[in-house]
């Protein structure tokens, strides 16, 4: 029994990992190819949840509201490309960490002026009745969740492995000046990598919209996801899953193991000080890139 | 050697950093298909801010070009995007090397190569190529740019712009921490490449010996402004024009007074 | 270097002479002199104290951030370091003066802020960035959990003791603004000698160039810590303004995430490593939306319900940032002195070229 | 004449879906008063809103800003924290605070909170009205005892006030109660949850807050503990807490001061009258008659009626603020003063004095049945008895710290 | 000038202690490479000596080693009488050792002149506090700090750009700022690392003869990377040569010129040495 408990509850962290490796993907994506990291992920998140919800209230049929959000998706990463990225080539990544933060700002206030504030449900028609396998509980969701993270990461994955594009991304966040010098267009990039952004956007969008109904607090599961990026490393995309695995893992066990000796409620922070200890053995995180500077 | 028409120029031009900072005030230089020219001047003259400008680096570095016009294969390059220009042939090896420091030599050489569109196979000989030209890439293929020695460096740097196959190279101070026999090396080959593909090359040196002996013509800017503009020869042996060049009489280029 | 090398344009401690001087002295005169007489209460308690204290926790965050090159996400943790500290030593002291208890709150936030700034002698750049989150939480969390902080009051909010200063009761908005216009100048003063002096020049240079910074022998350990303690104290006294002389009420909800990053958000719109900058930025972030807020209701108020004026706000805000930072990534100090520049630069008639 | 309610509101953020809706039905019901009366006794009522994103900074800009406008009748601004950072001043300006259902709930205690009403419903009374529920639902207080009953709380000042009372609670009817927090925002429970599934309690209160709830409701059906189970307590039971989670909710059960649904006759003449004019606050008209509405409405009818009371006093002009205080302290609504209102069934009575600022709310429960709420109790009626002890030894000290010299109900009732 | 006899073999019980610097049989390398193998000399009290070597031969990690930013796989490293096996770069300036680096390594936001008085860091006693209150110990401390600051600048020429941001200027004056903040301390020992790269002829001319003056007015030794072998030839006293991590030449600029192997390795043809003859 007792053993029982600790298997579901370690299974639950897993797979609750997993839906923040979703979010820490989009992270990662643009941290590649920028060496920043990107505050309106969360955003961006809000605004595809909240344009497909809209849309299929509306009554459109779901593929072309996916459609929809998808061109919404690539508009937005065409024009942050445009008016934020470009002029801010080569300034250092603090600057260009606030400047994301500023489109957070008008990604979240365009997505509420144009859909609003209401709470909305999301039924992804997934059921999510209690699963015993071996007698240990699992969620169908999760699982359906997990699946698609995974699949994501593959793709993403294979689509590094197999394309040289993932060395300009990586020569953009070394050095943009240089990257410029040998011709790399950091036009097209970025804007595909924002679009790829916000592709994973809505994935994730869907699935956390799914499980907390559509609303502005939708943008707050960055927090959960940014544990995640510094465990596994910022710029690896498997690092994303691992780190995740690890964060939801750890984050239940002490909250059920540890909470009750404090009172609870660790949960908030507990990642983040667990991964803050990791950090110092791996100061660039599991599978990050390690800083590389000699004199 | 044949020198054709004009590939690049530059007329008047004035440039600013920040809105502020005065860099150029009146630069004019040209470059034929097939010519070797050198770009002299002491420290601060704005040789770096004039070779940015040529190949749209400056609005990276927050300046602006003031006044002036940049014309490179008949078009204005204010117009173009850097990458745009690579693509027509024009490419720059940056003072300061700026590798992709985590990235390895190798991959900064590949990357280097993007432009051509090549596929795995045919980017092989091109890398043989620039291992040729420089053993000492070859053995540190796999080691981070950025933990490589200053000359290592510098090679990977020249090498990756190598890669793009340009019709104009611009080299700024290429010859910097690179040992003697390597500075020779690179000079020769690209004098070969001058020689038999046509390659027009702007170099802008410190070491005025090295450059004046390979250029056919050489310019010389002081304090952002074209003084000079003939023949490498002429500075070559005219010991008052060197002099002249090495500022006796100029009072000091070293030690310009701020502003 | 660190991989969030700020360089480019930021100031340098050695300018020996600065035109601001007698501005400064100005800005003092009509600060203590002609504001009290003629500012309302709305002008004390909505804008003038939050822009004090927020200018003072953006000061604090630029020492840290600005000067010494480490990004920090969980400044609003030591304010409320700073603000409980202060309720509990005068809850719990009663007879030691205020004065003391401010300075005893800054030493507890400095306190915590180098316990949290340890990881920042292995880390850099975003991965130090986000672990200064675990402040933001952990804090957070304590100050909900235990009830001691917060006297055991059932709702954890509290509500503050008036003011008082050498036997002088300032419970008026004006006596409030007062209180932290000398806390503020006070503190200001003492930073300015900082990073005037060698520490403040070795913190630059930490930034800079670490190793270059290693082998001329400075301590970089010890000066990394010390930008810590000094920014949390600093932050931590702001956080006492905050809850002492502005809400005067306290509750850890109030020094969440969004008041650290509106923090940095001040630093860096009004310029890192410039002390004008934290003010400059402050008077931006808390004067702005209000210009904003009523600029809309005057002009369009009629025609849209405040959701979505707010919301356009947002918008603005954010557009407003984006644009700050492209027109001048150096903050509002480099565009006020690119401005001044400009204008002493007619006078002078055309003072280029600059070579060399 | 003119009566000025400013509204610190908020419709942006995280808790824009409880605003709009309280701040909405405020509205709507002001402009009934308007539009049918032409004002309380041809006192004209205005009010505009000034935007706080939720944010006590913002709160603070808000009152400095709106009160220089002559005429302020009360503050609603439906947040704790901005509550809690205008005490000082309104008991300086001497113009009441309203915090229905909310606030601090020592300002019960009107003898020390002179200008502070949190109206209808503190957390206290709330947590005796849920435990009475539970009683009667198992069929007799007696019942509970050897009960487990666990409250998932949200992690946050205002989750954790209530740990006191239930663990009184407990002791009083001898249930076992196992108190759990929730950290915030509240989006991940999984841990919480299987704890509970471990425990198996017979209920579980939910102390939630925002996106809690809708993920509470969907993890509680991940691990199948049945919603029927789960009690809500009064910032869980709007229908944006269980719309998210779908069918999760279903058979969910959440006390209310005031009932859900459009059919009380002053929620119809809303519709007619201030919808049908094209001038009504809800931007969807499916609102009309949720939870939140409808606190706004009797919020509305609340204000109203004080500045109703007080005028009966002071004349029919425009009163002052510590008129309508008055006013506030002699609110008492009775049943049947509720129904000529047109707001039988929409929330029961109402009794203020000096000593109570709460009024003796009355609760009730409803149920939601995947569509909308269905109101599944009596009105209830918590244990005062129990809890005002505890509420004037917390008043009493804060008077002590603040030198604020508590009053004398009886004196003051004579001199009036 | 103390004459510095040839040495051909090193004996560190000999030379180490008396030496102003040597280097014990170190060895590094890094994965495949090797960086530096057995490398053993002694620079003595008062000497110029440069290293040179082709490019990756293993100059910079020499003085990287040699100033505790590597720590050698082998060997010993002796500073000022004391040995370490590996040197602890906080206590460096203390030892009295000052460095530039092949890249720049400037504190950009810093005025020229505060990044000269950086380099006297080691040197301040007073404290944070007395620093802020102001105490006349950290005030005299201050002020003879930018006092010598400021004479390293007039005596490199850079008094025009005292106030501006280091990292605004071009690149050979930024060389030129290194080599002033490291002069600032006057060391006993001084490691170079390519302090002429981008400078012109003039330049570098009169670097020489600021490095010369340096070490004839205040006794410094120093150590010198640079590819320009007539700036070298002209300049140094011994000339250590480096290939490929190994030691192969150590002798006087007249024998390293004719040195048959040295030749091979680096310095090719003879007129390669016109660039910087007779400085
Ligand atoms: N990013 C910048 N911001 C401000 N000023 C700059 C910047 N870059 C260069 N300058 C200034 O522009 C002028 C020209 O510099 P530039 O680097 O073009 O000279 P250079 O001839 O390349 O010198 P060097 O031989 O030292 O490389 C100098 O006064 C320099 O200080
Ligand atoms: N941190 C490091 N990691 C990996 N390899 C390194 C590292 N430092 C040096 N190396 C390698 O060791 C060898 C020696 O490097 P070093 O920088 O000492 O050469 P150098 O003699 O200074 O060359 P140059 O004249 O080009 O500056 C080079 O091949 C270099 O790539
Ligand atoms: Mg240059
Ligand atoms: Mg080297």
């Amino acid at each position: 029994m007792e053993w029982q408990f600790f298997t579901e509850v370690l299974v639950g962290g897993l797979l609750s990992g997993v839906m923040y490796s979703l979010v820490a993907i989009g992270f990662v994506l643009i941290y590649k190819t920028s060496g920043v990291l990107n505050f309106a992920q969360g955003a961006l998140l809000l605004f595809a949840a909240l344009t497909f919800v809209s849309l299929t209230e509306r009554g459109l049929p779901v593929w072309a509201a996916i459609l929809l959000t998808l061109a919404a998706m690539t508009g937005i990463g065409a024009m942050i490309e445009r008016a934020v990225l470009r002029p801010l080539v080569n300034q250092p990544p603090i600057t260009l960490f606030m400047a994301t933060l500023g489109v957070s700002y008008v990604v979240e206030g365009a997505a509420q002026l144009l859909w609003g504030t209401q709470v909305h449900g999301l039924d992804l028609g997934i059921d999510d009745l209690p699963l015993e396998i071996g007698g240990v509980l699992v969620s169908s969701f999760d699982l359906f969740a997990a699946a698609v993270a995974g699949a994501m990461v593959a793709a993403l994955t294979l689509f590094f492995r197999y394309t040289r594009i993932g060395l300009g991304f990586r020569a953009v966040a070394d050095d943009q000046l240089a990257a410029l010098a040998v011709g790399l267009s950091l036009d097209r990039i970025w804007t595909a990598v924002w679009t790829a952004a916000g592709m994973v956007a809505l994935v994730a969008g869907l699935l956390w919209g799914a499980r907390l109904g559509v609303q502005f607090s939708l943008s707050l599961v960055v927090l959960k996801a940014l544990p995640v990026l510094v465990l596994g490393g910022f710029d690896s995309i498997a690092g994303a899953i691992v780190g995740g695995l690890i964060v939801g893992a750890v984050e239940k066990l002490a909250e059920v193991y540890v909470g009750p000796f404090v009172g609870g409620g660790i949960e908030g922070w507990i990642a983040y000080v667990a991964a803050l200890g990791f950090l110092l053995i791996r100061p660039s995180g599991l599978f990050g890139a390690k800083l590389v500077e000699r004199v | 050697m044949t020198i054709h028409e004009v590939l690049l120029s530059l007329d008047g031009v004035e440039a600013t950093y920040n809105h502020a900072i005065r860099a150029l005030s009146g630069v004019s230089l040209t470059v034929r298909t097939g010519e070797i020219v050198a770009l002299l001047g002491a420290n601060g003259a704005g040789k770096t801010t004039a070779l940015k400008a040529l190949s749209g680096l400056l609005p990276a570095e927050r300046g602006q070009i003031a006044a002036g016009t940049i014309v490179y294969d008949g078009g204005d390059v204010t117009r173009r995007s850097p990458a745009e220009l690579v693509r027509a042939g024009l490419v720059q090896v940056l003072e300061g090397r700026h590798c992709f420091r985590s990235l390895t030599v190798e991959d900064n050489l590949i990357v280097g190569g993007q432009v051509q569109g090549l596929g795995r196979a045919a980017l092989r000989p091109e890398l043989e190529r620039i291992y040729t030209l420089f053993p000492r890439l070859r053995d540190r293929r796999k080691t981070a740019a950025g933990l490589t020695s200053g000359g290592e460096q510098q090679m990977t740097a020249i090498g990756r712009a190598l890669m793009a196959r340009p019709r104009l190279l611009v080299l700024d101070e290429p010859s910097m921490g690179l040992a003697p026999l390597v500075v020779e090396g690179i000079f020769t080959a690209l004098k070969r490449l001058n020689r038999e593909e046509g390659l027009s090359i702007l170099v802008a040196e410190q070491n005025s010996t090295v450059a004046l002996r390979h250029a056919d013509r050489a310019s010389v800017l002081e304090t952002g402004r074209t003084v000079l503009d003939g023949p490498a020869a002429d500075l070559r042996e005219r010991d008052d024009i060197k002099a002249f060049y090495l500022g006796f009489g100029v009072g000091g280029p070293a030690a310009p007074a701020a502003a | 270097m660190t991989d969030l090398a700020l360089a480019k344009a930021t100031a340098s401690p050695a300018r020996r002479f600065s035109p601001a001087l007698p501005g400064i002295g100005l800005l003092l005169v009509v600060a203590y002199g002609i504001l009290p007489l003629v500012a309302n209460e709305y002008l004390f308690d909505a804008i003038l104290t939050p822009f004090l204290a927020l200018a003072l926790a953006g000061l604090g965050l630029n020492i840290l951030t600005g000067y010494a090159g480490q990004v920090s996400l969980g400044s609003s943790a030591f304010m409320a370091v700073g603000a409980y500290a202060a309720y509990n030593l005068a809850l719990r002291l009663p007879g030691v003066p205020f004065m003391i208890d401010i300075l005893l709150a800054g030493v507890v936030a400095a306190a915590v802020g180098l316990l949290f700034g340890l990881p920042s002698l292995r880390l850099r750049g975003f991965y130090l960035a986000v672990s200064t989150l675990a402040a933001q939480f952990f804090v957070q969390w304590v100050f909900n959990k235990v009830g001691w902080f917060s006297n055991n009051s059932p709702s954890g909010i509290v509500s503050v003791p008036t003011l008082s200063v050498v036997g002088i009761t300032l419970d008026s908005s004006a006596g409030r603004y007062l209180f932290a216009l000398t806390v503020v100048t006070a503190v200001t003063l003492a930073v300015w000698r900082l990073v005037e002096s060698p520490t403040g020049r070795a913190l630059v240079a930490l930034r800079d160039h670490e190793t270059a910074a290693r082998v001329i022998g400075i301590p970089v350990l010890r000066v990394k810590l010390l930008a810590f303690a000094v920014s949390s104290f600093i932050i931590g006294v702001a956080g006492v303004l905050w809850a002492f002389a502005y809400l005067r009420t306290v509750e850890p909800a109030g020094f969440n995430l969004d008041r650290s990053f509106q923090i940095l958000f001040i630093v860096i719109i009004g310029g890192l490593a410039s002390l004008r900058g934290a003010f400059l930025g402050a008077a931006l972030i808390v004067v702005f939306p209000l210009l904003l807020a009523r600029l809309g209701e005057a002009l369009l108020g009629g025609l849209f319900d405040s959701g979505v004026l707010e919301m356009s706000q947002r918008i603005v805000l954010g557009l407003l940032i984006v644009t700050f930072l492209i027109t001048e990534p150096a903050g509002l100090t480099a565009l006020l002195d690119r401005a001044w520049n400009r204008i002493a630069g007619r006078f002078r008639r055309t003072g280029l070229p600059i070579t060399g | 004449d003119e009566q000025y309610f400013p509204l610190q509101s908020y419709r942006v953020g995280p808790y824009a879906a409880g605003g709009t809706g309280f701040f909405g039905g405020f509205i709507d019901y002001l402009t009934l008063v308007n539009n049918r009366d032409g004002g309380v006794n041809g006192v004209k009522l205005t009010w505009d809103e000034c935007e706080t994103q939720y944010e006590v900074e913002r709160g603070v800009e808000c009152y400095k800003r709106q009160k220089n406008r002559p005429g302020v009748a009360a503050w609603n601004p439906l947040s704790v924290g901005i509550a809690y950072a205008m005490i000082d001043d309104v008991g300086r300006d001497r113009v009441p605070l309203i915090t229905v259902n909310h606030g601090r709930t020592d300002s019960t205690d009107g003898r020390v909170f002179k200008y502070v009403f949190p109206l209808l419903l503190n957390p206290y009374s709330e947590s005796s009205g849920i435990v009475n529920y539970i009683g009667a639902r198992e069929g007799g207080l007696e019942t509970l005892k050897g009960k487990k009953i666990v409250v998932l709380y949200h992690g946050s000042p205002y989750g954790k006030e209530t740990i006191p009372i239930y663990q009184l609670l407990a002791e009083k009817y001898g249930f076992s109660v196992e108190q759990v927090e929730v950290p915030h925002p509240g989006n991940e429970q999984q841990s919480q949850w299987l704890s509970i599934r471990r425990t198996k309690p017979d209920y579980v209160v939910l102390r939630g807050w925002g996106v809690m709830n809708p993920v509470a409701l969907k993890t509680a059906q991940k691990v199948g503990f049945p919603a029927d189970r789960i009690i809500g307590n009064v910032w869980s039971n709007s229908e944006e807490d269980v719309i998210p989670a779908g069918d999760a909710a279903k058979g969910y059960t959440a006390i209310t001061t005031q009932a859900s649904g459009a059919e009380y006759p002053v929620l119809q003449e809303i519709t007619k009258t201030v919808y049908g004019a094209g001038k009504g606050n809800l931007d969807d008209k499916k609102r009309i008659g949720s939870v939140y509405h409808n606190l706004g409405i009797v919020n509305g009818i609340l204000n109203v009626e004080a500045v109703r009371i007080a005028q009966e006093k002071f004349g029919k002009r425009t009163l002052t603020g510590d008129e309508v205080r008055w006013g506030f302290e002699h609110l008492r609504l009775d049943p049947k003063r509720v129904e000529a209102l047109g707001a039988k069934g929409l929330f029961h009575s109402i009794n203020v004095s000096v000593a109570n600022h709460e009024g003796e709310g009355r609760v009730t429960f409803q149920q939601w049945d995947g569509a909308k709420w269905k109101v599944v109790s009596d009105w209830i009626a918590p244990d005062w008895a129990l809890l005002r002890p505890i509420i004037e030894r917390s008043s009493l000290a804060y008077a002590a710290e603040h030198g604020i010299q508590v009053r004398d109900p009886a004196a003051e009732e004579a001199s009036n | 000038m103390p004459a510095v006899l040839s040495e051909p073999l090193f004996s560190p019980a000999a030379g180490a202690v008396s030496s102003a610097l040597a280097v014990e049989a170190l060895s590094l390398s890094f994965g495949g490479v090797t960086a530096l193998s057995e490398v053993s000399f002694a620079v003595a009290p008062g000497e110029i000596r440069a290293v040179i070597g082709p490019n990756g031969a293993g100059k910079s990690s020499l003085l990287n080693v040699v100033s505790g930013l590597y720590r050698p796989d082998r060997g010993r490293v002796w500073l000022g009488g004391h040995s370490f096996a590996s040197v602890p770069t906080d206590r460096l300036a203390t030892l009295g050792v000052s460095r530039t680096f092949q890249n720049l390594a400037l504190f950009k936001g810093l005025s020229v002149l505060d990044n000269v008085a950086a380099g006297l860091s080691h040197r301040l006693r007073a404290g944070v506090f007395a620093q802020v209150i102001g105490l006349p110990a950290a005030r005299r401390e201050r002020a003879e700090g930018y006092a010598r600051a400021e004479e390293l600048l007039a005596f490199l020429h850079l008094d025009g750009v005292r106030d501006r941001p280091a990292g605004t200027l071009p690149y050979g004056m930024q060389k030129r700022v290194e080599l002033a903040r490291a002069l600032v301390a006057r060391p006993r020992l001084l490691l170079l690392d390519e302090p002429m790269a981008g400078m012109t002829l003039t330049e570098k001319r009169d670097l020489s003869g600021h490095i010369r003056a340096a070490r004839d007015d205040l006794g410094t030794t120093i150590v010198l990377i640079e590819h320009d072998v007539g700036v070298v030839m002209g300049l140094s006293d011994r000339i250590a040569v480096l290939d490929y991590g190994r030691l192969i030449a150590d002798g006087t600029p007249d024998e390293i010129r004719n040195d048959p192997v040295v030749i091979d390795a680096y310095l090719g043809v003879a007129h390669d040495l016109e660039a910087g003859e007779g400085i």
